[in-house]
């Protein structure tokens, strides 16, 4: 196993899931109930043996801080691995300027006094399970200069609209371009890269000097560039998903209810890792009805909840009805409220008898910590 | 590494009335309640009554419980001035021997006590349920200028000829301890928790020690000594949920305690967390043909059965047509399609078959005849 | 003993550590050798009983998140305790307007939501050994709405400047003003607050509604407000330095060599906590001279040093000559070199026979891993 | 749970031969190198080697070193997939017996160690100084698809006759292992590191166990049992500084060794450290009338006397006009005025008195005789 230096990536400044991101930056978003988005990726990593991994955060820092802490949750132990966010000490107003290139480039000493050769750079908003030594050993073999990793995929005129997809030619990467949904079968980019840490110090120190606007993506991206950086790809073929709206994470969300699907990304061999609260089990009384759920701990279920997420410490009264929503934590449904097709954010209250009615084309959101 | 209060937990217990359940594991190291353990209990009191050091007094074929007592971080007692003490008899200049009771058990730990400096010592059993803030009780002990205090449960008068009984003076100062009265005089029953002044202790245990008549216990012998010495003994009266989880059937009416009395160990509250380890699971899936009544079911379960007034542990799996009933269903066990379970506790990594049907009406049985390959 | 929130606050936006405070935050910057500035508050806190603490940071954050983590060097347990890094998430580019208040404002939530009734606010520039216990007790016992700690000083014409000084009647807190070095004798603030929880809510509240720019130290002292806040003096006795640029971190240093001076803050009761890092003890060879100086460990002494603090891992090479000077953790001063009245920040490297000579007046500053 | 290699140290030594030093404390908890303890080397290997889980097989009087080792986080082998455990002789279904030897030791923790299911596990022993690479010694198991693998030191042939010794083929296959041999045919030292093929072992184990005439020792008995058998057994040839500190002179010799060969064991090495604990202290202050000359000295101790050839671990306070040469002083000792100390390893939490001399010129001396108050 090759010790691999791990870094996390932000999302780039087209992502907003509408809402949910007012409050917290996307990678601790609430997802699935008990996890955070930004644990999936971490624990990918730690489920690959790395042990020092470095987390670039753009904004609004405290909620992942505190999530992420030291990152013992994720095996990382203090003494013979670390976990360091990386954050801005420079004031940036332009978003536009504010790129991974940046970050890195303000902290380059840490990335090269690290002791791992390899580095992976992977993102934080994507949802697969994916073995990063699997993609070294690849990269090692092909004499790369960059594995980027990709998943074709036949629904693109529906989903990973606004992604990146890569033509690939005799297995190297040749044209990126953005992911538009005009043609169905596509090769999305996983936003993923393995290079050796040398050639990323030089990426680095490159893509900042032709443009203050570069982001790793958009410097390979380049048709200049790309002709003289062999990138190869990496064929992923697991479960895929991108958090980079609230429709494409409210459906996440839901379409991992079905356990079948679900059992792509949770295996007792590759645990998704997350802080925990020391919540009791979820208790459900003898009124309570629940048909295709999936329910976090210190939940309380007297109500009827069918097709939802029900995030830790959520309670439904009696006489509540809720279908096809996501519930974040510590959100109260009162008695006989009815809420469909909704995201409810955190500790928000919905008060007895009252109707939050969303549908498919345009759901329903509620503000965290709200009483409705 | 002074400390004003150390804790001893006495959990050497090998209980035999839990029969197959503590094969391989120390009674305190049974599961408890859908997530726990039962000597998270103590363990977790004790965390949140501030308490920071912690022997645990094992003996009888303690790996589980001893691997699982060693980390000190699942109940936040880790760290530069807190931590769990795994205390195994050892080998001495004097020789070597077992734990011949409890009195002896906290008598061959003198070296470890006197470590800390305590003035006092708490000392616990490791094998009952309740959640009870011990600082408290050292206020009381001090308010009293006590040199032990007995926290005591007021149980009926027939439950009481099981117990140590304490009758007190209307100040709840002890003028006389009866170890299993058949005629109880009082139904103020010792909760094996006590309190002492720690040079009494201390005196009191190097006192027994040599005695050849001595049960070197606590109940028998250095309570009533301590009376007949004339020092300040008080009851604590406690008024909670509490239950000694002893026998099958005591373990079973716990948890269904648990599901009709609305939580009464309050599991839920903020302030009072009971901690245990954390095992990174799945997520709780509940499927299109489940119907969950009055049940407590833990992370990692897929349900696509019908469960009622049952516990279900981590990483239990109900497949669909399968029906649990007054049960306790503890970790990674797996109910197979149309499998009817009734009255039951199913051990962990249990497998019961398709359209199997195990337990009864009458009684409440134990499953452990077949582990999951 | 009460359970009491500590919050640390940030230095006012006067305060600058030349030099130094350029590359971190001024909390982070190393001190006596293997300490950091902050170790000392968060060390009061942790001795005075208190395990749940909020940190406000201005800016650099990185360096002080590492070094703090979760809290767990300062004997905070992440299940029992709980160390919160508070930072705006708000671009504030207008370093007038980044007050304690306008954060605390961001962030009263947090405060709202603690189970502690009791709050202490103290800054993380000040070194001092101060049980904060006591000065809540006194708090309680004189029914104050604040509780402000002074200490009475004679020496005032010289040290201390740019700090606040209190006029006290009856113990009473009547004027707040800053102290220029006109006179001698005078109270210094410690910049220590002790109040109610609601009562913070309340000023936090009350100063952002009268002015944005508005801390709580120039809220209180505000003419009007002063008037009808009734602040106690609580009087400390006992050793104080206040870090407030790069003469006084150099003087409290050297200072604090003395051993007698040096056990006004430190005893066997009341620990200086700090992240340490497993290095070997410090080790002197044959040629080595040492006359009065601090020693942190890691260190490989070969030449002669006096008047001296060593931060962990520095190598004085044979033949160096260093004198009253302050080297950072991880410098190298080379062999037959000479470092007189000098601070030498983190990683520096003085080559072989080079001469660096400041003076009282004028400090020699070496930046942080430079070679010269 | 299910880890490669688990390692198992042998920690149970009553070290008599280092006297007052080991009389509250098993040797593995000695102090050494101004800052550790002995057990701290073979612990931080471990963590180093990125082994998980490590099993820690004590039994006389290690109070001191049960507590020291049950806190995984000092050689961050804490959180959720690692851990060090305790593991004292236990009362079992079938009785209850101290380990008798070294196997038996091994062998009553049988069930410890199917927990984690390990393909190979390290044996070690819990008292020698010296950094390894576990992993690198792994690997040289594997290629030579050996059952067991012990490293090897290259020792004078006068030393030979004290240690096992493996007379070997050029590919470093054993032919012969010989317990402590009157007459060597070989230098080539058994330094008591192991690594087993679990099934190996555990067969072995198994079938020494109940064997009369059997020592329960890998040297006398599992070794040449196994090369009877034709079992695969290599030598792994180690070359770095190593050492015995089983006696007074040997372990002022070892920081000696220190001083002198400049840091042979590159304790200031970031990528192998030595983890060990971290007790807060003052810094170290030296003051106007030091004069320090090749010697290593830890935070909290404050010199203002002369330190010549000499190791202080913490706290340890030399005032004006003291004098230590060419000696050891243990944490929280105190040197007072005027005083000599030559040759001599100090006890910790020792009193030297003003003008008081100690040590002597021709031999090294134990001082143990007056505490500090």
């Amino acid at each position: 196993m090759r010790d691999i230096l791990g870094i996390v990536n932000f999302e780039n400044e087209k992502v907003r899931v509408e809402g949910l991101s007012n409050f917290r930056s996307i990678p601790a978003i609430s997802f699935l109930g008990r996890y955070r988005v930004v644990d999936f990726v971490l624990s990918n990593m730690a489920n690959s043996g790395i042990d020092h991994m470095k987390v670039l955060i753009r904004d609004k820092p405290r909620s992942l801080i505190e999530h992420i802490g030291i990152g013992s949750h994720y095996n990382i132990n203090s003494k013979s691995g670390s976990l360091q966010i990386l954050y801005s000490d420079r004031n940036i107003t332009n978003k536009l300027y504010f790129t991974d290139v940046n970050l890195l480039n303000q902290h380059s000493s840490y990335i090269k006094h690290s002791n791992q050769d390899y580095v992976v750079i992977a993102p934080s908003y994507m949802i697969c399970k994916i073995n990063y030594q699997d993609v070294v050993e690849q990269h090692i073999k092909t004499g790369a200069d960059v594995t980027a990793v990709y998943k074709q995929i036949d629904d693109g005129h529906k989903r990973f609209i606004g992604c990146e997809e890569f033509d690939i030619i005799n297995n190297r990467v040749t044209v990126i371009k953005d992911s538009h949904g005009s043609t169905s079968v596509k090769n999305i980019s996983l936003e993923t890269y393995v290079m050796h840490k040398d050639f990323l110090l030089d990426l680095i120190d490159e893509a900042s000097h032709q443009s203050a606007a570069y982001s790793i993506a958009s410097f390979l991206a380049n048709n200049d560039n790309i002709k003289y950086i062999n990138i190869q790809g990496y064929k992923y073929e697991g479960y895929l998903a991108c958090i980079n709206s609230l429709e494409e994470y409210y459906q996440t969300n839901i379409d991992l209810i079905n356990y079948e699907k679900a059992k792509e990304i949770f295996s007792h061999d590759w645990p998704v890792y997350t802080k925990t609260n020391d919540s009791p089990p979820a208790h459900y009384t003898q009124r309570a009805e629940v048909k295709n759920c999936m329910v976090a701990n210190g939940c309380v279920v007297q109500g009827k909840i069918e097709n939802c997420i029900l995030g830790r410490a959520v309670k439904i009264k009696k006489g509540a009805v809720v279908k096809n929503s996501v519930i974040l934590p510590n959100a109260i449904i009162g008695e006989d409220a009815v809420v469909e097709n909704a995201v409810i954010d955190k500790g928000a209250k919905i008060i007895v008898n009252k109707e939050i009615i969303g549908s498919k084309e345009q759901i329903a959101y509620v503000r965290r910590g709200d009483t409705i | 590494m002074k400390t004003e209060m150390l804790a001893m937990i006495l959990a050497g217990g090998r209980g035999t009335r839990l029969m197959e359940l503590t094969e391989k594991a120390a009674k305190p190291a049974v599961h408890f309640g859908g997530k726990y353990r039962i000597i998270d209990f103590p363990l977790s009191n004790c965390a949140n009554s501030k308490i920071k050091y912690v022997g645990v007094l094992t003996q009888y074929e303690s790996i589980v419980l001893n691997s699982y007592v060693s980390q000190s971080s699942f109940w936040g007692l880790d760290g530069r001035d807190k931590g769990t003490f795994v205390l195994n008899p050892r080998e001495k200049v004097t020789g070597f021997s077992l734990y011949m009771g409890t009195a002896d058990a906290i008598y061959q730990n003198i070296d470890f006590m006197d470590q800390y400096e305590p003035k006092y010592v708490l000392i616990l059993s490791g094998d009952h349920i309740y959640k009870m803030d011990y600082d408290h009780m050292l206020d009381f002990h001090k308010q009293n200028n006590a040199d032990l205090t007995i926290a005591g449960l007021t149980v009926t008068l027939e439950e009481a000829s099981r117990f140590g009984i304490m009758n007190t003076n209307k100040d709840y100062s002890i003028y006389e301890f009866e170890e299993k009265p058949p005629v109880p005089k009082n139904n103020l029953a010792s909760m094996g928790i006590y309190i002492f002044n720690y040079d009494v202790l201390k005196k009191a245990l190097i006192e027994d020690a040599p005695r050849k008549d001595s049960a070197h216990d606590f109940g028998k012998n250095i309570i009533p000594n301590l009376l007949n010495e004339g020092k300040r003994l008080f009851a604590y009266p406690f008024a909670g949920y509490w239950k000694d989880v002893g026998t099958i059937d005591s373990l079973w009416q716990a948890h269904m305690d648990l599901l009709a009395q609305g939580d009464p160990l309050k599991l839920d509250d903020d302030n009072w967390k009971i901690y245990t380890e954390d095992i990174p699971t799945t997520p709780q899936f509940i499927g299109p043909n489940a119907c969950l009544k009055g049940s407590s079911i833990n992370q990692g379960c897929i349900i696509d059965g019908t469960v009622t007034n049952s516990v279900l542990f981590r990483d239990v799996v109900i497949e669909k047509g399968a029906e649990i009933i007054n049960s306790v269903i503890m970790p990674e066990s797996i109910v197979k399609k149309g499998a009817k379970v009734k009255n039951c506790i199913v051990k962990e990594k249990q497998l019961i078959l398709e359209n199997e049907v195990i337990g009864s009406d009458d009684k409440v049985e134990l499953f452990t005849s077949r582990e999951v390959k």
